[in-house]
């Protein structure tokens, strides 16, 4: 079959950051999809809210010390999140090797911090409703900055050990958007489990 | 047997079919119209001027009209609907008859309450008397899973939820017996979980309620009585009650006047001897999953409780 | 390059590998895809013989072919292998095989992602039919209404296998939709504008996204079912705050839409048929497209028409009505745009015509009365008695099955390089359509006389023996039709007549690669000029395509969103088996969870060692080589 | 896939049958299958009668969910609370003073007990007894894990059985 070659595309670049690559679409799919679990579970929290008339039911409200404290870190670690990704697009290995180690180092902080919330909070799962949800929403979350804090080391392994191509460089700016994807869902969570409880 | 939306007895069940028949009217159609313009489509000639832009545009236009055809019979059909959802709403009636439908895995229990004097509470297992022509307000509820009550005759369903109670209503026109049946799926028995509603002129029905406030009459013949004694004595005070005796528990139907009943098990089988005898020797086998356990009875000893339950009219 | 020498060097490249390892490591979406489609309609036979039986239990009044305990079984896997099993995972592979090769692609995105949702779903359904055979089958329906599935009343594991089920086919369900969206929307080929894209591709992206935003929350409610049986939390306990109709509400707001992932696909393949077998282009291309959309929009508002009898307020109940009766607008207009087509074209009836016509007057059926369930009043007659088995059966085998089989015979040519026999496709068809209305329509019937949905038997006194019997006697023809199926396609992969590249004179690109298509779909990645692919290079003897994408790399060419304009090219991974051994530990620990809660921390570390050896680039790999060779930006520690 | 299959059959078999069984066509046999030696209600506590039959509803999810039932609409728990014990002893724990194997449960509710524990000798037919035997055993978790009964639909009563570690039985001669 003879062809008419229309378009020659020989010369264009092997990868894409943001929106322009694949890899983000995907991250952005599962970013969706979680996204959308966390929005109906604090639906379901609203509406469990509304067939008691006591909130918490009997029960105390949860200590906020330890939360508030992992929260104020975690909002930190944006910092060094938006260096890491920096120096990824601009194919700074070295920069991105230590933002991302320091990220790492973070987020285990926060794992720990997080295991400590447990035990502030103010009921056991099978208490009642309302501390079933509370704790499934906390440990959805939790499970998410486990993965994610597992995901950066071994990306930092990776990147450490492996020469880092241009692809390298897009997973670890698609790192730091998951992890912003996080810290983004880590506000309304402690609010709705350390607050919500005082307030309603 | 009378279980059947297309033959309404009371109001509610009347709405909503002549509400079927005006959707049906319409869909049936809409049907007809899209089967012919399909067949119309495959079977005409074929000309050459199909293939014009101006054939094209003819045919925007013809779709944008159905289109908005549809759009307006669909609006229409909201509002059809709309208008005899409020006339179903419940009725401020002055002197309503007062229900509890409750219901059990695999049996319905209707309790006539009487706001003025709580010790008058009437309880009716699997058999609901209404008068007729009085609107009949019921408060929905449940002891165990969601079940669902029906009455096709006479009204839709209404879902009785643990945990929640809600309340609907429904009349009967006509005197006669309709059938209802559980409609939401319940477990093992679903199948088996039925009723009775006997709609009776309203001195009948008052009558009928008066004799279900007395307590269970004494057996007068000798086999009765040993049936009571055993019915005593044995596993069935465990679960059942009988106003007038010792037997005061509520896991079971009530069975003060359960010789009155036209079924037994929810139902299931003819309030006859031979059924009865069956049932209490071994309920499961009949109807699967249900409480009542078979018993270690004579046959004999069987015969004389099956006499015994007989004589509470 | 000669094009022999490009074929020899891209086969060389997209390699299938061999071997039992190596056939567990292949991410070829068609291979994928086409496990995927023989597993599927695997499981829908398993099935059907389920509701066969079924029938046989109720052809007589009082009946003792089944117990109840069998019955009960049988209809909830009946129902749950339907949808989960079958319904869903085949459209979805649908989309999985033609989807790259409608959009000119060489594969689909994330492809090792795919291979792991196939296994994923495959043991999803050996676990539970396995379940069934031994007993353990759910019983509690396939919707699993607490409390009736809840641990007070549904003891041993029955609903625990339903609620991990869902589990799996959720896994496996999201990521398929994830990779057919990033495909569809970054890897078109140049020129396939918005605008181009074939009305099949943009059902599958309604349904990707579809699924993307309505499986949630399903995952969520099963869970929270399964945490209440296994350790005693309080979602749907009411004693403790919890709520019985929070379950159904979680349920609806993915069990409506998901009767929408089934069909908006099937209205793809039907644009698909109509357009090939009558010679020319759907008519009202945008009306169609919008069509599509607003019924993934809508899809969502809907969910309360499911629990009309459960005492909401009069209010709300209007409001769901509205939106059940609209969403009928987008299927109108659709049926109307293809009336059209067929008006003007030159229809040829091959057997999927055959199967699309039949869908038109068998869906229009179940769509008119799917607005008479909207109608809050009328729906409290019908709701859950017969009317509403005949009615979903009528949109979904109707709706969905009558167009996926049409699309079978339609696109298999394509798919194995045979035909098959078009004399047997046509008694399929009709003993399809006939046994179909014998089986389905008595069932309007019953309904309205009062009989009830999921019963296992039936007083004789209810004279709904006769109508049953019908019914009966059509489940049985249905199944004949089933089997002529399955032998035509036993019968054609063997002996068929060896398709060509385009044996219909189909409109998609889909018909410009050869039957069945080389592991790298195309030789040249084509540049499209216009809606129909195939059609638009008529008279072209040198259609346009893409220069310049290696052919020593699995390199794809990615497009812009909108425009599909040349921006980037991406490489995509070998084959490998991580994905399947991953699976097998997800698979572990999903059926673990049934009995302990300590399958979780037990499940963690192998689950991040299969992770971490699916995403850790092997030095072997072609695809670590052409990304290092394409750029070295910074020496190895140690080296220079 | 079919080894696979293959593989996980014995797999779920072994989990699957008995637990799973509703044993409606059992019961009319279960009650029939013995004729109790009739003893006076009181029984010198300690020595059981000979075992009667091995336990039907052994490990069967559905005996014992529907055992956990009766316990409650026969009050069991009135002196034995959900398990925890309080005129009765308790029945959660791993101390047994008449004995822990299904036929001594058995003729304990059969017989009673001295100290409170009433006959229920014709009261509840043995079906019934059997169920209860079955969750009797369950609370301490002397049943397989999978057949464990979870929580109840109403207010919680402590953690349930399947939430609770097995004890092992021991042999304590006398009440408390």
């Amino acid at each position: 079959m003879t062809t008419r070659a229309a378009i020659d595309v020989a010369e264009l670049p092997d990868h894409a950051f943001g929106p322009r690559g694949l890899i983000w679409w995907g991250t952005v799919g599962f970013m969706v999809i979680e996204g959308s679990m966390f929005v109906i579970a604090i639906v379901v929290y609203f509406y469990l809210r509304l067939k008691v008339h006591q909130w918490p039911p009997s029960l105390p409200d949860p200590f906020i010390g330890i939360a508030t404290a992992n929260l104020a870190l975690v909002l930190l670690s944006c910092i060094p999140n938006m260096l890491a990704k920096r120096a990824a697009e601009r194919y700074d290995a070295p920069g991105a090797r230590l933002w991302l180690a320091v990220l790492t180092v973070i987020g285990v902080v926060n794992l720990v911090l997080r295991g400590l919330e447990y035990t502030q909070l103010n009921c056991r799962w099978g208490d009642n409703a309302y501390a079933s949800i509370t704790w499934v929403l906390l440990s959805m979350h939790t499970i998410h900055v486990a993965t994610d804090v597992v995901d950066s080391a071994v990306l930092l392994a990776l990147v450490s050990l492996q020469p880092v191509t241009n692809r390298r460089f897009v997973d670890l700016s698609e790192n730091s958007l998951y992890w912003y994807f996080i810290v983004a869902w880590w506000i309304p969570i402690y609010l709705i489990i350390f607050l919500a409880p005082r307030w309603l | 047997m009378n279980q059947s939306a297309l033959d309404p007895h009371g109001p509610v069940a009347r709405t909503i079919l002549d509400l079927g028949w005006v959707l049906f009217s319409v869909t049936v159609v809409v049907y007809v119209l899209v089967l012919a313009g399909l067949a119309w489509a495959l079977l005409r000639q074929r000309r050459e001027s199909d293939r014009t832009p101006a054939a094209d545009r003819r045919f925007t236009s013809i779709v944008a009209a159905l289109t908005g055809v549809t759009t307006l019979t669909l609006v229409g059909l909201v509002a059809v609907s709309e208008v005899s959802g409020r006339a179903l709403a419940v009725p401020h009636a002055i002197r309503p008859v007062a229900v509890d439908v409750v219901g059990h895995q695999w049996w319905w229990e209707f309790r006539y309450r009487d706001e003025n004097d709580p010790s008058k509470l009437v309880t009716s297992p699997n058999e609901l008397h209404i008068p007729v022509g009085v609107p009949i307000v019921m408060r929905a509820m449940s002891q165990d899973v969601i079940h669902s009550f029906w009455v096709p005759n006479l009204t839709g369903k209404r879902d009785l939820i643990p945990g929640q109670v809600t309340t609907t209503w429904m009349q009967a026109d006509t005197a006669g017996i309709y059938r209802g049946q559980c409609a939401e799926f319940c477990g093992p028995s679903h199948a088996k979980m039925a009723f009775l509603v006997v709609a009776e002129p309203v001195d009948k029905f008052q009558s009928w309620i008066q004799h279900q406030r007395e307590p269970a009459g004494v057996p007068t013949t000798a086999p009765a009585a040993q049936g009571r004694d055993l019915f005593l004595s044995r596993q069935c005070t465990l679960c059942h009650a009988i106003q007038g005796t010792p037997a005061g528990a509520r896991l079971g139907p009530d069975l003060t006047h359960v010789g009155s009943r036209m079924t037994i098990a929810a139902g299931t089988l003819a309030n006859e001897r031979d059924p009865l005898d069956a049932w209490v020797e071994n309920a499961p086998s009949i109807k699967p999953g249900v409480r009542m356990p078979p018993h270690m009875l004579e046959s004999s000893e069987r015969e004389a409780v099956v006499a015994y339950l007989r004589s509470l009219q | 390059m000669t094009d022999e020498a490009l074929h020899r060097q891209l086969a060389d490249t997209w390699y299938n590998p061999a071997g039992l390892v190596g056939r567990l490591s292949i991410v070829d979406h068609k291979v994928i895809a086409r496990r995927y489609i023989v597993t599927a309609f695997t499981f829908f036979s398993i099935a059907g013989v389920l509701a066969a039986l079924m029938r046989l239990q109720l052809a007589f009044p009082d009946n003792h072919f089944l117990t109840a305990d069998q019955y009960n079984q049988f209809f909830t896997v009946h129902g749950t292998a339907m949808m989960f099993l079958f319904a869903v995972p085949v459209m979805e592979a649908m989309g999985v095989y033609l989807v790259p090769i409608m959009i000119g692609t060489r594969a689909i995105a994330f492809p090792r992602l795919n291979a792991y949702s196939y296994y994923v779903y495959l043991f999803g359904g050996v676990m539970l039919f396995t379940a069934l055979f031994v007993n353990s089958g759910p019983d509690v329906g396939w919707f699993s209404y607490v409390p009736l599935a809840g641990p007070d009343f549904g003891p041993g594991k029955r609903p625990d296998f339903w609620a991990q089920l869902i589990t799996f086919t959720e896994v496996a369900g999201l990521a398929v939709a994830v990779e057919l969206a990033a495909t569809i929307l970054k890897t078109r080929a140049p020129g396939m504008t918005v605008s181009r894209i074939p009305l099949f591709v943009w059902a599958m992206l309604v349904m990707a996204f579809m699924v993307i935003f309505a499986m949630p929350s399903v995952v969520l409610s099963s869970t929270f079912l399964l945490l209440d049986r296994l350790v005693g939390t309080q979602f749907y306990n009411p004693a403790e705050g919890g709520d019985a109709l929070l379950w159904q509400h979680l349920f609806w707001f993915f069990g409506h839409p998901e009767v929408y992932i089934i069909f908006v696909p099937a209205l793809g393949m039907v644009s698909s048929i109509i357009a090939t077998f009558t010679g020319r282009p759907i008519f009202g291309y945008p009306a169609m497209v919008s069509s599509l959309v607003a019924t993934g929009f809508i899809g969502f508002g809907l969910w309360v028409h499911h629990m009309f009898a459960t005492g909401l307020p009069q209010l709300g109940l209007t409001y769901f009505t509205a939106a059940s009766m609209i969403i009928s607008i987008p299927s109108g207009v659709q049926i109307f745009c293809w009336i059209v087509s067929l008006w003007r074209g030159q229809p040829r009836y091959a057997t999927p015509l055959l199967f699309v016509l039949g869908f038109v007057a068998i869906f229009v059926l179940g769509g008119l009365t799917g607005v008479t369930l909207a109608s809050t009043p009328f729906d409290l007659q019908v709701h859950d008695t017969y009317y509403v088995v005949a009615h979903f059966h009528y949109v979904l085998l109707g709706g969905a099955v009558f167009p996926l089989i049409g699309g079978v015979y339609f696109w298999f040519p394509k798919m194995t390089g045979r035909m098959l026999d078009e004399r047997l496709g046509k008694w399929n068809f009709w003993i399809f359509f006939i046994g179909f209305n014998t089986t389905f329509f008595p069932q309007h019937l019953l309904g309205l006389h009062g009989m009830p949905r999921r019963v296992y038997t039936y007083p004789a006194s209810s004279g709904w023996g006769t109508l049953n019997l019908i019914s009966t006697a059509g489940a049985m023809l249905l199944a004949m039709g089933g089997l002529l199926l399955l032998f035509n396609v036993l019968r054609s992969v063997r002996r068929g007549a060896v398709a060509p590249a385009d044996p219909w004179g189909g409109e998609g690109l889909e018909w410009t690669v050869p039957s069945p298509p080389p592991a790298y779909n195309f030789l040249h990645v084509p540049v499209v000029e216009g809606r129909s692919g195939n059609w638009d290079r008529r008279g072209n003897e040198a259609p346009p395509v893409v220069t310049g994408i290696k052919a020593d790399c699995r390199e794809v060419l990615i497009t812009t969103v909108t425009a599909a304009e040349a921006d980037h090219k991406t490489i995509y991974p070998d084959p490998s088996i991580w994905p399947f051994l991953c699976s097998v530990v997800t698979s572990a620990f999903f059926i673990g969870s049934i009995f302990t809660p300590w399958a979780l921390p037990v499940a963690i570390p192998p689950l991040a060692i299969t992770l971490i050896g699916w995403f850790w680039p092997k030095r072997s790999d072609r695809s670590t080589q052409c990304d290092l060779a394409n750029n070295r930006l910074e020496p190895l520690r140690g080296e220079a | 896939m079919t080894r696979w299959t293959l593989l996980l059959v014995p797999i779920v078999l072994s989990v699957g049958c008995q637990r799973e069984d509703r044993p409606d066509h059992k019961l009319g046999v279960v009650s029939k299958q013995l004729v109790m030696p009739v003893l006076s209600d009181i029984h010198p506590g300690g020595v059981a009668p000979p075992p009667p039959a091995e336990s039907p509803f052994q490990d069967n999810a559905w005996g014992i969910n529907e055992g956990k039932r009766l316990f409650d609409s026969y009050n069991c728990s009135g002196c034995h609370s959900h398990g925890g014990g309080g005129m009765g002893p308790a029945l959660m724990d791993d101390r047994w003073i008449y004995g822990s194997r299904p036929e001594n449960i058995f003729s304990t509710i059969v017989e009673g007990r001295p100290n409170g524990m009433p006959s229920f000798r014709g009261k509840i037919t043995d079906a019934q007894i059997w169920q209860l035997v079955a969750f009797v055993q369950s609370m301490s978790g002397q049943s397989s894990i999978d057949s464990l009964p979870g929580r109840s639909d109403h207010l919680t009563a402590g953690t349930a059985e399947n939430g609770r570690p097995a004890e092992a039985p021991r042999q304590t001669g006398s009440p408390r």
